[in-house]
């Protein structure tokens, strides 16, 4: 089951929870996972984060496939100039 | 001119990496090229914004009747011709787009919020008639104490500028409105652990003055709306699709119906991002029935747009003797100007990254204050406390007798290192660069009196994201390519050579034009070094599925399987001999037969790119300060950094030059001067002082190029990275020049005289 | 539109009577490097503007008793041009060819700088030193009077109505005489002075200095022509005690504010810094003439 | 008062052109003549890109009245090169990368012509300083004067 890691400012809406295992096939699912457990992340989770898929950042990536055994890290978006 | 490069680990190619003329050269130095003040349309009206010139005051009344009398005024907006939206949900990214905070800064509504935050405009059949209209507009004010400093803003008796903003990110939830929008966090490891374990920790405040992305082309546009309620938009922009979604949004008009065409854009670094006048020139036009041309003063540049956070940065560093740094800690207390929206979460994601770092704790608060609105600014909030973290490392290796850059050998992020976002580094140059830096004969070059080396390194994460391109093969084998990105530093010249490489066709026989939001599918902005990674790679995918295309009509034309035709050298061949002895295909013959082989030959992409990685640059500079003065003179200028694959190779020692001077202007002069009733002093380029062409030496470049595994010529985004180490190389230099600890920018000569002056007193009382 | 009425008179007489007549505000445009700016800014709203570009003489840079008369519309960059203009009075030319940019260099004048009456003006300091005198016509008349006497406050100049500035006269220097500018600005170029210092000086056979006259920029609310500080260095061969007390003197005299282009204390210190190095350029020209 | 009537030349076309006391010879350019390759980065001097030659002598359109153009010859960057053939600078500052966002361009291009005029074999600092008034935000300065001192010396091998 994938491993979901929450970076600081995360926690805020997760009750301090810190990491949990969701099972979930891609981000989208992961999503809907996460909001039903955690309803203050609900309404952010698609605006707000990136996600880290074992290192790799993925942005704006709803249908990325998640692998069973993979981390993923929740992370705020990063936009340039 | 230097030699062509080569990437280390890819084959040669024919145009990529190689010093092409860019496409658009000739009409940029002809004067031919059009940019956002240079449309003329019939019947064209020009638009004036009327600003306030209270730092906070709430609007009491606004009276444009006299305005509308005068002979030649043709239409004035207020607030009262934008609907008010509601708030977006709690915004969390660096780029918040909470549309109730966007209709505030394009005009005011119940307050003014900084010296220069528009209230009104008029359309009117000349500039002297829209000027002298302005002046027949009364607004009534009631001024309100302001504050201009963020750790003013954050105490307690501070004025308030949002009523409804209570901080975000505290526990308790605050019962009482806050200047702090929010409080944000990231943490790795155990930092309590790590300083226990260190020998040597360092705790240093730092202070950074805003500083405005200073592009040469004021902002400026022609809005031309039509009775059946579509419009027009030619701008200055960074970003048209991303223009036209909040024009619309505010204006409250389908998408749809409006069309943005980006017009040349004469420099952005981020600033060309928001929009400011653009909405009030689409509601003047839509309200006078013609079009309107809106161009901004540089006085209106500099009080209403941009800049970037000034801060206050707090650095805790500790280390074992040998320099292996244990624990990193960083407060980060940024100015996000009238609205919030400091570039915090880039600055948290980017500060430590470049080193392989076990504890981490940083903590940035966003902070309303009388100032305009924050736009990005190249590696936005980056430098801020990358200055700070620079500093540290560079006193710990002096403390610690450890040259500056084996102290960063001992840390370097390498392939494999997770930083404190959870991103995993795929391969990574850093290492390869500190050698280069220690066998380049700048390191090691004697300095005379009063001279001083400095270095420092920097890191930025490049973006990613939507991009669309469609590639028109024409029946002479000429190929158009349409792509949505403005062109600000030479990227057509880099889109053509892949899309020439890719298609074996030669160079000038690929003609790229950017295209309007009517044109292309949603092309995200020209920001955060994405545009040559993650266009680069739609412009790819659409050549290669032209090249599908001719493969296919090649296989039908021979009797074989798809599967049996490669694509080279510009042609179709047989894969293999064992295909058959055909003759090969060229594109222009495939093109000048495609009418009667199935139709035109195109080739498109829709992407949302990821798979970004690391881009990481250090620098080496050498000064000459005169302690009678405090005046610093620039001596030599060395920046390396891992590109990936310098596409254009031109273009990238382009943006390592540009960004490296830029971050001098930052270290040395550049600031925002307010008055005692914060009112911008400096507004125009006489007194806000970016780096004229005598102030700066020859800039050296020395590209690293470790490949990007994820797109498919090896790119790294290269446009931020040089603006992140050259505030502390800069003011690193000039400690090493005078043997001082320095923490403050623009370190402007007055700073510097005092600083040396006090140093002096210091050392007679010890 | 409110109208602005533009003249271009073609003789001295002409321009006196259109300034001297005027209704409202009325401006001489002459580089016009100051004032389109100011009127951009709305500073300043001219009803007329007289450019004086076409009157005789005003574009001439003449041999006058031993010295040199430089018409009003002479810019910076033709001054610079001028080679023996350049050699007798270096540190005004210097001065005058530091305003601005090159393109600035190309239609700044002297007069104007003079008659815009900053107290950064560049060429100003450096024509106090020159012992320089402005020829002003007027409606009673010409007059000619030295060219400190011409700035009194921060924009205002003490030109009655009518008045014009139409050259202005460099005297003609005993051999042995240099004269030099500096000026100090936080960047190389582009700025305006954040204090400026001419010295005009001159020299005896045994490299006494016999004669000084010592000017300070933008540490006033106008330049300061410093009799003290010129006692200093008379009678020395600018040894270091010279020198530390023409900078003390120079210091001392300062009455600057602190603005956007620098601090009080910063302009204090810089001042007497300026004095030191510019007089011994000036001595270092005079022992080549 | 009716607007003024201005008789002029511009790259050698004698035009004429209506303007109000009030109007810079920049904004006559570019609004009145619509020649819009001269770019307007400030209004006040301290930028550079409205450069052009007025009577053969470099200066800020933006610092000089329409009305001051009588009877004088302006050379815009629309009358570098000529016919299909670029100046050497033009040419030069394709080749060495010289531009990037391009709003700067046409008046360095009209400033450094200018230099080279007048001195054909400057130094870098001459060329630094000479160009000090015209502000570029994205190179950098260094491939514009790699590119000048080329132009020099290939100006100076074909002299």
């Amino acid at each position: 089951m994938p491993h979901v890691i929450f970076m600081g400012e995360a926690r805020r809406f997760t009750g301090d929870v810190a990491e949990l295992d969701v099972e979930a096939g891609n981000v989208m699912q992961l999503y809907r996972k996460l909001g039903e457990r955690f309803p203050e992340l609900k309404p952010i989770l698609e605006d707000g984060f990136s996600v880290a898929i074992d290192g790799e950042m993925y942005e704006d990536s709803l249908l990325q496939p998640i692998k069973p055994d993979a981390e993923v890290i929740l992370v705020p978006k990063i936009a340039g100039g | 001119m230097p030699d062509d490069v080569k990437s280390a680990d890819i084959k040669e190619f024919k145009y990529v990496g190689k010093r092409n003329p860019r496409p658009d050269g000739v009409d940029k130095v002809t004067g031919r090229a059009k940019y956002g003040a240079d449309l003329l349309l019939p019947g064209m009206l020009y638009g004036r914004v009327l600003r306030s010139p209270h730092a906070h005051a709430k609007i009491i009344s606004i009276d444009a009747s006299e305005a509308l009398k005068l002979a030649g005024v043709k239409a004035v907006v207020t607030r009262d011709d934008f609907k008010d939206l509601p708030k977006a949900q709690p915004p969390f990214g660096p780029m918040i787009h909470d549309a109730a905070d966007v209709t505030r800064n394009i005009i005011a509504r119940e307050k003014a919020l900084y010296d220069g935050h528009a209230v009104a405009a008029v359309a009117a059949t000349s500039e002297a008639i829209a000027k002298k209209a302005l002046k027949l507009i009364k607004v009534e004010y009631e001024v309100l104490p302001h504050v201009i400093d963020p750790v003013d803003a954050m105490k307690d008796d501070a004025p308030i500028l949002h009523e409804d903003q209570f901080t975000v990110g505290v526990e308790p939830k605050p019962s009482k409105p806050s200047n702090v929008f929010r409080v944000m966090k990231a943490e790795k490891g155990d930092v309590e652990k790590g300083f226990a374990e260190a020998d040597i920790i360092i705790d240093r405040e730092f202070k950074t003055a805003a500083v405005h992305q200073g592009y040469i082309e004021p902002h400026a546009c022609v809005a031309n709306a039509s009775e059946d309620g579509s419009a027009e938009l030619w701008c200055s922009t960074q970003g048209q699709f991303n223009f036209r979604a909040v024009c619309a949004t505010v204006l409250g008009m389908p998408v749809g119906k409006l069309k943005v065409t980006s017009s040349e854009i004469g420099g952005g670094f981020g600033g060309k991002l928001p929009v400011y006048g653009e909405p009030l020139a689409i509601r003047l036009s839509q309200k006078a029935h013609r079009p309107v041309k809106m161009v901004m003063t540089r006085d209106e540049v500099f009080r209403s747009t941009g800049p970037t956070s000034g801060s206050h940065v707090r650095i805790k560093i500790g280390a074992k003797n040998d320099g292996r740094i244990v624990a990193a800690e960083g407060v980060l207390t940024y100015q996000a100007g009238a609205f919030k929206g400091a570039g915090l979460a880039a600055a948290i994601g980017c500060m430590f990254s470049e080193y392989d770092l076990e504890n981490i704790r940083i903590v940035g608060y966003d902070v309303c204050v009388n100032r305009p609105k924050v736009a990005a600014y190249r590696a936005p909030g980056v430098p801020m406390a990358a200055f700070g973290v620079e500093g540290v490392i560079n006193e710990i290796a002096t403390k610690l007798s450890i040259d500056p850059v084996d102290i960063r050998l001992k840390n370097a992020a390498k392939q494999g290192t997770v930083n404190v976002s959870g991103i995993k580094y795929g391969p990574i140059g850093f290492i390869q660069m500190l050698e280069a830096v220690k066998a380049h004969p700048h390191y090691n070059a004697p300095l005379g009196k009063n001279q001083g080396r400095g270095f420092a390194a920097g890191y930025w994460m490049h973006a990613g994201g939507m991009s669309c391109a469609t590639l028109n093969v024409q029946d002479d084998g000429t190929v158009n390519l349409l792509e949505g990105n403005p062109d600000i530093g030479g990227s057509r010249a880099s889109m053509a050579a892949m899309v020439a490489e890719e298609l074996g066709i030669p160079y000038d026989k690929v003609r790229v034009t950017i295209a309007d939001t009517a044109s292309l599918g949603f092309t995200l902005f020209t920001a955060g070094s994405r545009v040559t990674y993650a266009t680069g790679m739609a412009v790819v995918e659409a050549a290669r599925n032209a090249i599908k295309v001719c493969c296919d009509r090649a296989a039908a034309a021979w009797g074989v399987t798809p599967d049996q035709v490669k694509w080279e050298e510009g042609h179709a061949k047989p894969a293999s001999a064992n295909v058959g002895d055909f003759a090969p295909m060229s594109l222009s013959e495939l093109a000048k037969k495609a009418p009667m082989m199935g139709g035109p030959i195109a080739g498109h992409a829709e992407i949302n790119a990821t798979g970004q990685g690391p881009a990481i640059g250090a620098h080496l500079v050498d000064v000459e300060t005169d302690p009678e003065t405090g005046f610093v003179k620039l001596l030599r200028y060395t920046v390396f950094q891992d590109v990936g694959c310098a596409i254009s190779p031109d273009y990238v020692e382009g943006q390592m030059q540009g960004g490296a001077v830029q971050g001098l202007g930052w270290a040395l002069n550049e600031e925002y001067v307010y008055n005692a009733k914060g009112q911008l002093q400096n507004a125009g380029f006489l007194d806000y002082r970016m780096p004229v062409a005598s102030d700066v030496p020859m800039i050296d470049t020395v590209m690293i190029e470790e490949p990007n595994p994820n797109h498919p010529y090896g790119v790294r985004g290269v446009g931020e990275t040089p603006i992140v180490p050259p505030q502390a190389a800069v003011i690193n230099a000039v400690e090493n020049s005078v043997g001082l600890r320095l923490s403050e920018l623009p370190m402007s000569p007055p700073k510097l005289l005092k600083a040396i002056e006090d140093g002096r007193l210091k050392k007679a009382a010890e | 539109m409110d109208d602005i009425r533009y003249e271009t008179p073609t003789s001295v007489n002409a321009a006196v009577k259109l300034l001297a007549g005027a209704q409202g505000v009325a401006k001489v445009l002459n580089g016009g490097t100051d004032l389109l700016v100011q009127m951009r800014a709305d500073v300043v709203t001219p009803t007329l503007l007289v450019d004086i570009k076409k009157i005789a003489d005003m574009k001439v840079i003449k041999k006058e008793k031993g010295g040199w008369r430089i018409g009003a519309s002479v810019s910076g960059a033709e001054m610079g041009e001028h080679p023996e203009l350049s050699k007798m009075w270096p540190g005004v030319v210097e001065a005058t060819e530091l305003i601005g940019s090159t393109q600035v260099q190309g239609r700044a004048t002297m007069a104007g700088n003079l008659c815009n009456a900053s107290p950064g003006a560049d060429s100003v300091p450096a024509m106090i030193a020159a012992g320089a005198l402005a020829a002003i016509a007027g409606p009673n008349g010409k007059r000619e009077i030295p060219v400190e006497q011409i700035p009194v406050s921060p924009g205002k100049t003490s030109l009655a109505k009518g008045e014009f500035v139409t050259s202005i006269y460099l005297p003609k220097r005993p051999k042995k005489s240099g004269d030099a500018y500096l000026r100090f600005i936080p960047r190389t170029e582009m700025d305006i002075a954040v204090v400026g210092c001419g010295i005009s000086l001159t020299l005896d056979k045994s490299k006494t200095v016999i004669a000084a006259r010592v000017a300070l920029g933008a540490v006033a609310p106008t330049a300061l022509l410093l009799e003290d500080a010129a006692q200093t260095i008379i009678g020395t061969k600018l040894e270091d005690a010279a020198l530390d007390a023409l900078a003390a003197a120079c210091s001392a005299a300062c009455r600057p504010i602190d603005d956007k282009r620098g601090t009080k204390e910063f302009r204090i210190k810089i001042a007497g810094v300026l004095a030191r190095r510019v007089a011994l350029i000036a001595r270092d020209r005079a022992l080549k003439n | 008062m009716s607007r003024h009537h201005v008789t002029t030349t511009i790259n050698g076309d004698n035009v004429e052109f209506l303007c109000d006391t009030e109007q810079s010879l920049l904004d006559c350019i570019r609004n009145e003549l619509h020649m819009t390759g001269t770019k307007e980065g400030c209004g006040t001097g301290d930028c550079g890109a409205c450069s052009i030659m007025l009577d053969g002598r470099l200066v800020c359109s933006c610092l000089a009245l329409g009305v001051e153009a009588e009877g004088k010859e302006i050379m815009t960057i629309e009358g570098m090169a000529q016919g299909d053939e670029l100046h050497p600078l033009q040419e030069n500052f394709i080749k060495f990368a010289a531009l990037q966002c391009g709003i700067c361009t046409p008046g360095v291009l009209i400033a450094a012509r200018a230099l080279l005029e007048k001195n054909p074999d400057p130094t870098e600092t001459e060329v630094r300083f000479w160009l000090a008034g015209n502000l570029c935000r994205c190179t950098g300065y260094d491939k514009i004067i790699r590119a000048v001192m080329a132009t020099a010396a290939q100006l100076r091998a074909t002299a």
